[in-house]
């Protein structure tokens, strides 16, 4: 099993196995609020995706280039969340300036993602519990990102379908879009992660 | 002890650089970065709540702030602000409600089951734009309320339900004025009045008397009694069809006791709650 | 030979046609009384031109067109005026009616025919007669015909297309017309080939009109008219304009657009016919051929109806009622409209009249959609009606018209095989309604 | 630039007036969490252990074998008798690690549940005590260690719902007993 | 002459069909399905189904009673009540036979297709939604297999005999049949599995029987093709590419008759997935649907823990059915000209 | 007292603004787990915005954001810290939900909209209140769940001490489903629809 089954695995996983929505509990409450419609639902999805990738990037040789070799663990919220908030902001001011249309599409997004804890809960997941390599880290960063994407945009073609049926007035809106979440949930338990095992050792 | 103190100092000085590096290259890049931006979009953000929360549709606050300034949306639109933010919004913006009286909607016909005639047995979606598609409706009366409801299903605040009779009837302490309703009746029977209206002409039938009588108990036949018997109460007779002229203050609870069909009324009462 | 048809939806109700006809039964009785409403078009209303206690003989104009896409009314009966009144008219609209109560001289009846030349007159002047005589299209949409045959300046048709379709359930009319008039059709199409100059001629017609079909090749052989039979699936609904032409030549008239925009002009095989009758016998529009059926009918047949006769008498010709009917309708059973009073008359549109029993309506209790998705199969024209019915539901008409509301030609493929039983058309109606006043608001 | 400069000197400062309190924080929790672990690393050793001692700093890696990740030996009296072995299996919820004490006949003294991801009212049982002693003893050639459920009295009551955590572990001890029969190779 | 004549809108008449005849008609078609399920396993199967359907109609009457509506009989929650007994293992202990089917009715009812405002409006196939809530509440009531009760020979369900032999098996079986028979001890062939004289669901034994239902559904043009005909290929092809690895036969040796006929295949197929309410509307968008339901059913029952794979795949489907109406809207008549004209 | 009671009702924050939803799902499967959260983020809330509000004068504008999130983040390391050496257990149950506190919005929240413009006693208030708000719904939430999902309530857990209610026959066979991720969200969009409905009513 070479580095392709490895890449495989880690895609897997976090797209499917540990959804970081449906498996996870991270990043409901973008899950929630910006999943009325397609349109934001992808931008979301794809700006997470961004931000994740490189936030794993950064907390990872922060975490162990610097705090470890200095004993500092016990610093990493503190200066996980500065280079998040740091690394957004900067993201954010740097789309804008140099391509609008992009900014448009995704940047709007930006503000929205330092609160959101998927990006933190992934950094802190895979430098702390899993104890990944860098490599490792930023894929799986990438993968956690698509595996919101993945997860907000059925949610988003769900809650569009539902936009026109006939849900009990007191259960429209969030309620209703909960409860879906929790059916999507219960289904994806059918990926388990011994399906994973089987499949790339 | 040493090491403890060693340990924070070397705390210390890694996160201070930290945080002075990152403010360094932050402000520096705000400056280099900087884009323009409307003013008013960043003051209308301040008093946001800054939970970026998305509950008004859009991304965060500022993409909020940004389509209130610069499309025009509704700034109603953030549930967590609730009405003291609103209140600011419209001060900041200076929208104001204006000193305007307050209109809001009412059903001009009483006829309901046991008062007019149907015309045809229907079978079809009960909703009123479906129904007028065939021969304008099921009643002999062309201009009464169908009593399918398609205002209800339009009025943001469920100001319009049911009464006794399964006629339509608005509450005017919860209408907002906005005129749905109105858009949405095919038959035209549902008309503004000023909030402070205190009589109505329930009928909005435009036919002579005599036909009204033979499709409707309660349609309003011109008779012209409010007018002629009461000319100081703002009643006017026009095209078969009397109304009231609200500009005109007067008392009008004698003139309702005069109609002979009783199609003069109070514009509020009680609904069934449904 | 592989049957032409249009490629996408469509659905197959049973057909329940019958064309068996005896010729010299064809003639419905005249009317005593005929009703006759001043707007059997679309288009401006035509004006009255009578009044209470006027005498009008046969073939009189009563209602002049007010405007171009207007059109003549002509009394069907002589007599006397006795009454003008608002009258309900199937497609729900209301309009002023002349009531005309039979008295005098009919002046073709017993006469023999005289047959006008028409090789020497002008296309502006056949175009002339053709308005003149109050010819609207015969195929339902009864749209002024002059106004269809006037191209703009310098437009060379490539198609003419003859609508024979007949798809409608029920319906033989046009059948029954081509059977008996196969030669007054073909010098029809001569008078049009004349106007419109077309490249080629089609007639298409469903497959189960075959014999139609046949005698019709024959005759143009004979009367030397270039001209070709398309024979059709039997597919609903294979008549309706676009479809139709989508079959015939292959191209699909862009949504919102004329047939004319793919150079193609349709004109129904009755409308032909009345094309005839205008020019060779000078005879403007009171006359036309009418489908009698539905199982609650005692001799369902085809009859030539005047204009105005009611449907009352119509059916008591028929020999009345075998059983209570639970709807009685103008037209067909997926086009048609369901009338509440059995005094309308028959109009120039009215191509059938079927008084359906409560076993051939089927209907039942509508529940929600179960999102079968039979209704997108049925749709001809590629719309996903589930959809277009729950968001018109609710109120958002706008984004209905975005996926196509006003595309929907209202054939009625998706209703009829909806186990949901949705009155999707009604639906569909309602919401372009709501579009339309909005839009006028604006 | 000298906004540039002022605001880095504020974060600064706001940082190190952080970084010190946490530092303090730390300083005194650190011994606390420390001396958690210790406990719970002597409670482990103590269910694998009912003589001898064992020193992990003497791990011994195993290369290509699918159970056993690595070893160290129980010492007693200067005598080795018997090993801890580290186990991999495949559990429900992916790859679980155990330790599992044998003495030389291969018998299993004691073993634990480490690391695992197993669902808490299924596999999770098997971190119990009392799911492990299912096992203990056994393992010689005429008291084999169980592979099946049905092979393990009252399975009921314990292994209901997890076939799979129960087949993970019970494979894995086989191996290891194997492993250590077979000489430790 | 009536006094009045119905008055409706166009069109005036219909092909018959309705929702009612829909909803028996499979209900019919699944009759030999629970009379075979109660020869086989006796009374108790009976009970469950009778609990299932009983407490899937009192939820939709409670649903009723609370929307002011009345659904009870339109066949939609008896066939979610029958679906989810026939999806019940034989036996349960204790007092599992009832809260078991009744929490899979219930959940299904209130809450996968009540709360969204009921037939039509739910996303998730309702049975299958009851199923797996209680095959993740219950897993323990929902693993044990009873003996048939008629030339009885396994306990275990084929697949999760097979699954849990892999596990830690050292024979010589080179296919799954040869596998199970091994492991349990028994001689069951092809015939054994076609006919349905296994363990299993009360309903998803009898290939041949289901089979019988599916054809009735088929010629009253109920279900379609273009779901199922793409589940069953994908699926097949993908065992028959693929099985094989598992015993050691390498490529394209799988053993397609065993998953064929076992473990609620057949069921699933030509039952579930085809739920006009949670597939795709458009012959386009089930072609995909079918599709992918046959590759995670190979998924997972291959690869995954669980021994089953229908159920999940078809709901993990279901969650996608709204982004594939998207995505396969029908070309609207007349405006593929229109867009190519403006570009 | 308004200041207090809106963030336990009218504005809490995960029924009313539907903010902190993670931990108020993924700790919920015991009630112990949600009173421990709960009382970390009061903790923070309170500590945080008191603070603030303190220090709101000294704070350049230009790095608010960056300045309250180190506050912040320091409150949420002692907690964290804290909650490692003396109750493990929990510790370890709400696992990476205690440093992710410092991400739950509601907290930066508050610090923007009214730490940063009150005095010190309305801000501890406030995020009192606040806080008091989250915890109580956490509780909510979790006593559903961990009643449906485990057959019974556990109130306190650390090494030895344990005080748990167990439900009889709901114990042996819990609707675990409710223990599951699917199980929180759709308890989640019951107690929504619940409070919704409150609301309206009480308006
Ligand atoms: C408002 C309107 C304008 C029309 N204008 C023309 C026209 O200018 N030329 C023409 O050939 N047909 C015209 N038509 C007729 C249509 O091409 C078509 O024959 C008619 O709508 C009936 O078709 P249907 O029964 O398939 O709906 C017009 C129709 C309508 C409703
Ligand atoms: C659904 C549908 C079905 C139609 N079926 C026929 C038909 O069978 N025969 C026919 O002549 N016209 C039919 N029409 C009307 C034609 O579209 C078109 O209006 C007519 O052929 C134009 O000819 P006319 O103007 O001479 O009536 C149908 C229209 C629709 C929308
Ligand atoms: C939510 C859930 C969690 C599960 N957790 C475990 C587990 O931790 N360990 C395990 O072996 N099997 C687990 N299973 C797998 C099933 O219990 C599997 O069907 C069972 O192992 C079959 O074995 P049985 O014959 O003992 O019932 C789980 C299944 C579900 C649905
Ligand atoms: C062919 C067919 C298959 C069906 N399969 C299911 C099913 O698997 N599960 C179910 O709950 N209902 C099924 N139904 C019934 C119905 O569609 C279902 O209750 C709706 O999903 C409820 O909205 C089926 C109906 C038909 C016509
Ligand atoms: S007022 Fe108008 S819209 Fe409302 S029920 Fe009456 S007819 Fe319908
Ligand atoms: S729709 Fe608007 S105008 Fe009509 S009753 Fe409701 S609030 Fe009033
Ligand atoms: S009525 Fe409209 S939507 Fe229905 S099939 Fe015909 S064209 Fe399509
Ligand atoms: S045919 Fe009827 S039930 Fe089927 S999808 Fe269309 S509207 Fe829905
Ligand atoms: S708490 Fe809001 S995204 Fe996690």
């Amino acid at each position: 099993m070479g580095v392709f089954a490895e890449i495989i695995g880690i895609l897997v996983t976090y797209v499917l196995v540990s959804n970081v929505i449906l498996t996870q509990f991270l990043g409901l409450c973008p899950f929630i609020g910006v999943s009325k419609n397609s349109e934001s639902a992808i931008g979301m999805g794809f700006a997470v995706t961004f931000v994740m990738t490189l936030a794993t990037m950064f907390t990872w040789m922060l975490y162990n280039w610097l705090l470890v070799p200095a004993g500092l663990e016990f610093l990493k919220v503190i200066s996980f969340i500065l280079v998040i908030a740091s690394l957004v902001q900067f993201v954010e001011m740097f789309v804008k300036k140099n391509s609008p249309a992009l900014y448009r599409a995704l940047g709007i997004y930006l503000p929205l993602i330092t609160t959101n804890c998927a990006v933190m809960g992934i950094a802190l997941l895979v430098v702390e519990v899993e104890k990944m390599s860098l490599f490792n880290s930023v894929l799986a960063g990438f993968s956690a990102g698509i595996g919101f994407l993945v997860a907000i945009l059925l949610m988003s073609a769900i809650r569009e379908q539902l936009e026109i049926e006939f849900v009990p007035k007191g259960l429209k809106g969030a309620p209703i879009a909960f409860i879906s979440a929790g059916l999507m949930a219960m289904a994806f338990m059918a990926f388990d992660k011994a399906l994973l095992m089987n499949l790339v050792g | 002890m040493g090491s403890i103190i060693l340990g924070i100092f070397i705390a210390i000085i890694s996160i201070g650089l930290l945080g002075a590096i990152l403010g360094a290259v932050l402000s520096l890049a705000s400056e280099k970065l900087k884009v323009e931006e409307d003013l008013r979009v960043k003051e209308l953000e301040q008093i946001l709540p800054q939970y970026n929360c998305g509950a008004c549709g859009f991304s965060g606050c500022s993409g909020y702030a940004n389509a209130v300034i610069n499309e025009g949306e509704a700034i109603n639109k953030c549930t967590p602000g609730g009405p003291e933010l609103l209140e600011s919004i419209s001060k900041l913006l200076g929208v104001e409600a204006g000193n305007l009286e307050k209109m809001v909607a009412q059903v001009h016909c009483r006829g309901g089951e046991k008062s007019s005639v149907d015309q045809y047995k229907y079978s079809g979606i009960s909703d009123c734009n479906a129904k007028y598609q065939l021969y304008s409706g099921d009643k002999l009366c062309k201009f009464g309320c169908l009593g399918d409801g398609s205002c209800i299903k339009v009025c943001p605040v469920n100001a319009i339900s049911y009464d006794e009779e399964n006629l339509v009837w608005v509450d005017k302490e919860k209408c907002v004025g906005c005129e749905k309703c109105v858009d949405i009746c095919p038959t035209n029977v549902m008309k503004m009045i000023p909030y402070s209206a205190d009589y109505i002409v329930a009928c909005s039938s435009q036919e002579k008397g005599k036909v009204v009588k033979s499709k409707c108990s309660v349609g309003c036949i011109a008779c012209s009694i409010c007018v002629k018997k009461f000319p100081e109460a703002g009643f006017v007779v026009d095209k078969n069809l009397s109304s009231v002229d609200y500009t005109i203050k007067s008392d009008r609870a004698p003139v309702s006791e005069a109609c002979p069909v009783k199609c003069i009324i109070h514009p509020y009462k009680e609904t069934k709650d449904n | 030979m592989k049957l032409k048809s249009f490629p996408k939806g469509g659905i197959h109700p049973p057909h329940r046609k019958n064309s068996s006809y005896s010729p010299d039964d064809l003639n419905a009785s005249l009317p005593s009384i005929a009703t006759i409403p001043l707007s059997q078009h679309i288009g401006a209303p035509s004006k009255c031109i009578v009044k209470v206690g006027d005498t009008v003989n046969e073939e009189d104009l009563i209602g002049e067109a007010s405007g171009f896409v207007s059109s003549n009314i002509h009394t069907s009966i002589p007599g006397e005026v006795i009454e003008i009144k608002d009258l309900f008219l199937p497609n729900g609209r209301v309009c002023p009616a002349v009531v005309i109560e039979t008295k005098g001289e009919f002046s073709r009846i017993g006469k023999s025919l005289e047959i006008y030349p028409w090789d020497d007159i002008e296309k502006e002047k056949l175009i002339e007669i053709i308005k003149d005589s109050g010819i609207v299209g015969l195929g339902g949409a009864t749209f002024p015909t002059h106004v269809k045959l006037t191209l703009p300046e310098g437009f060379e048709l490539e198609n003419l297309i003859i609508n024979a379709a007949e798809c409608e359930p029920y319906l033989s009319s046009d059948h029954v017309l081509m059977l008996e008039f196969s030669r007054e059709i073909t010098t029809g199409l001569k008078i049009l080939k004349k106007i419109l100059e077309p490249k080629n001629i089609y007639v298409g017609m469903e497959v189960n009109k075959k014999d139609a079909g046949d005698l019709l090749t024959k005759t143009f052989k004979e009367e030397n008219l270039d001209a070709s039979v398309v024979l059709l699936k039997n597919k609903y609904p294979q008549g309706a304009e676009k479809n139709l032409i989508k079959a015939i030549i292959g191209k699909e008239i862009p949504s919102g657009k004329l047939p004319l925009s793919v150079g193609v002009i349709n004109v129904n095989v009755s409308t032909v016919y009345a094309i005839y009758e205008a020019v060779c016998l000078k005879r403007p529009l009171v006359e036309r051929f009418v489908t009698v059926g539905g199982g609650a009918v005692k001799n369902p047949g085809v009859y030539r109806v005047r204009v105005g006769t009611s449907v009352r008498s119509l059916i008591e010709e028929c020999g009345g009622f075998t059983e209570e009917p639970e709807k009685v309708i103008f037209g067909g059973p997926m086009m048609g409209f369901t009338v509440f009073d059995l005094d309308v008359p028959v109009t120039k549109g009215t191509s059938g009249i079927l008084a359906l029993t409560k076993k051939e309506v089927n209907s039942a209790r509508t529940t929600n959609c179960l999102k079968c998705g039979r209704c997108v199969d049925g749709c001809p024209m590629g719309l996903v009606p589930s959809k277009l019915f729950k968001l018109i539901d609710h109120n958002l008409c706008d984004e209905a018209v975005e996926n196509g509301l006003n595309d929907c030609v209202e054939c009625g493929s998706c209703a009829y095989n909806c186990p949901a039983h949705l009155f999707l058309v009604q639906q569909f109606r309602a919401g372009k309604s709501i579009v339309r006043r909005s839009k006028g608001a604006k | 630039m000298n906004k540039t400069i002022n605001m880095a000197i504020k974060l600064l400062v706001i940082c190190s007036a952080a970084a010190f309190v946490l530092g303090v924080v730390n300083s005194l929790t650190a011994p606390e969490i420390k001396k958690l672990e210790e406990e719970a690393k002597v409670k482990v050793l103590g269910e694998l252990l009912v003589k001898g001692k064992a020193d992990p700093a003497k791990e011994i890696f195993v290369e290509n074998n699918e159970y056993v990740s690595s070893y160290f030996e129980i010492v007693d009296n200067g005598t080795v008798i018997g090993d801890i072995l580290y186990l991999k299996a495949k559990g429900y919820g992916g790859m679980m690690t155990l330790m599992a004490s044998y003495d030389s006949n291969g018998d299993l003294i004691g073993s634990v549940l480490m690391n695992n991801s197993e669902t808490p009212g299924f596999g999770k049982k098997a971190e119990k005590p009392d799911y492990m002693n299912k096992f203990k003893g056994r393992g010689s050639d005429s008291n084999p260690l169980p592979l099946f459920k049905y092979q393990v009295e009252e399975e009921i009551d314990t292994v209901t719902g997890a076939t799979i955590t129960f087949m993970g572990v019970s494979s894995a001890l086989k191996k290891g007993s194997d492993f250590v029969k077979g000489g430790l190779k | 002459m009536k006094d009045k004549l119905v008055i409706t809108s166009s069109p005036q008449f219909h092909n018959g069909d309705s929702t009612l005849t829909v909803m028996w008609s499979v209900s019919i078609a699944l009759l030999p399905a629970v009379i075979w399920g109660v020869i086989m396993f006796g009374l108790s199967a009976l009970w469950i189904m009778v609990v299932s359907v009983l407490s899937a109609l009192l939820a939709e009457y409670l649903l009723n009673r609370v929307y002011n509506k009345s659904t009870l009989w339109d066949g939609s929650a008896f066939l979610t009540g029958l679906l989810i007994g026939l999806n019940m293992p034989p036996d349960m202990p204790g007092l599992a036979w009832i809260y078991v089917p009744l929490g899979a009715s219930f959940f299904a009812i209130l809450i996968v297709k009540g709360a969204f405002g009921g037939l039509g409006n739910n996303w998730m196939n309702p049975a299958l939604g009851g199923r797996v809530f209680v095959f993740f509440s219950w897993t323990n009531h929902m693993t044990v297999w009873e003996k048939p009760l008629v030339d009885g020979v396994t306990g275990a369900t084929p697949l999760g005999g097979v699954k849990s032999g892999l596990l830690g098996y050292s024979g010589s079986a080179s296919n799954p049949l040869d596998l199970l028979n091994d492991v349990t001890n028994s001689n069951l062939t092809y015939l054994d599995l076609f006919i349905g004289k296994i363990g299993g669901s009360i309903g998803e034994i009898s290939a041949l029987l289901l089979i019988l239902g599916a054809i009735f559904l088929i010629i009253k043009k109920i279900i379609r093709w273009e779901i199922y005909v793409p589940y069953l290929v994908v699926f097949i092809l993908l065992v028959w590419c693929f099985d094989g690895n598992r015993f050691g036969t390498g490529l394209f040796t799988g053993d397609i008759l065993f998953h064929l006929f076992t473990g609620g295949l057949i069921l699933g197929v030509f039952f579930m997935a085809t739920d006009m309410v949670t597939s795709p509307i458009t012959a386009k968008g089930m072609l995909i649907y079918g599709a992918g339901c046959g590759f995670l059913t190979f998924l997972f029952r291959v690869y995954g823990a669980n021994p089953e794979g229908v159920s999940l795949a078809i709901i993990v489907m279901n969650i996608i059915v709204p982004l594939i109406n998207r995505y396969t809207k029908p070309q609207l008549f007349g405006h593929a000209k229109l867009e190519a004209a403006n570009e | 007292m308004k200041v207090f009671t809106k963030g336990v009702f009218r504005e809490n924050p995960v029924f009313a603004i539907v903010l902190g939803l993670c931990p108020a799902l993924a700790v919920t499967s015991m009630v112990w787990n949600a009173i421990g959260m709960g009382f970390g983020v009061i903790f923070v809330l309170v500590c945080s915005n008191l603070f603030i509000s303190l220090l709101r004068n000294y704070i350049p504008d230009e790095v608010h954001i960056p300045a309250y999130i180190v506050v912040i983040a320091s409150f949420v390391t002692v907690v964290e810290l804290l909650m490692k050496a003396y109750l493990p257990s929990l510790a370890a149950s709400l696992g990476i939900f205690i440093p992710l506190i410092v991400v739950n919005c509601v907290i930066l929240g508050r610090a923007e909209a009214f730490a940063s413009k009150n005095g010190p006693l309305d801000s501890v208030l406030d995020g009192l209140g606040m806080g008091l708000g989250f915890t109580l719904a956490l509780i909510a939430i979790s006593l559903v769940r961990e009643v449906l999902g485990a057959g019974q309530i556990t109130l306190f857990e650390q090494g030895e001490t344990l005080v748990r209610i167990k439900l009889g026959a709901l114990n042996d066979n819990p609707i675990r489903v409710f223990a599951f991720p699917a199980g929180a969200l759709i308890v989640m969009g019951y107690f929504k629809s619940l409070f919704d409905n409150i609301m309206k009513r009480s308006k």
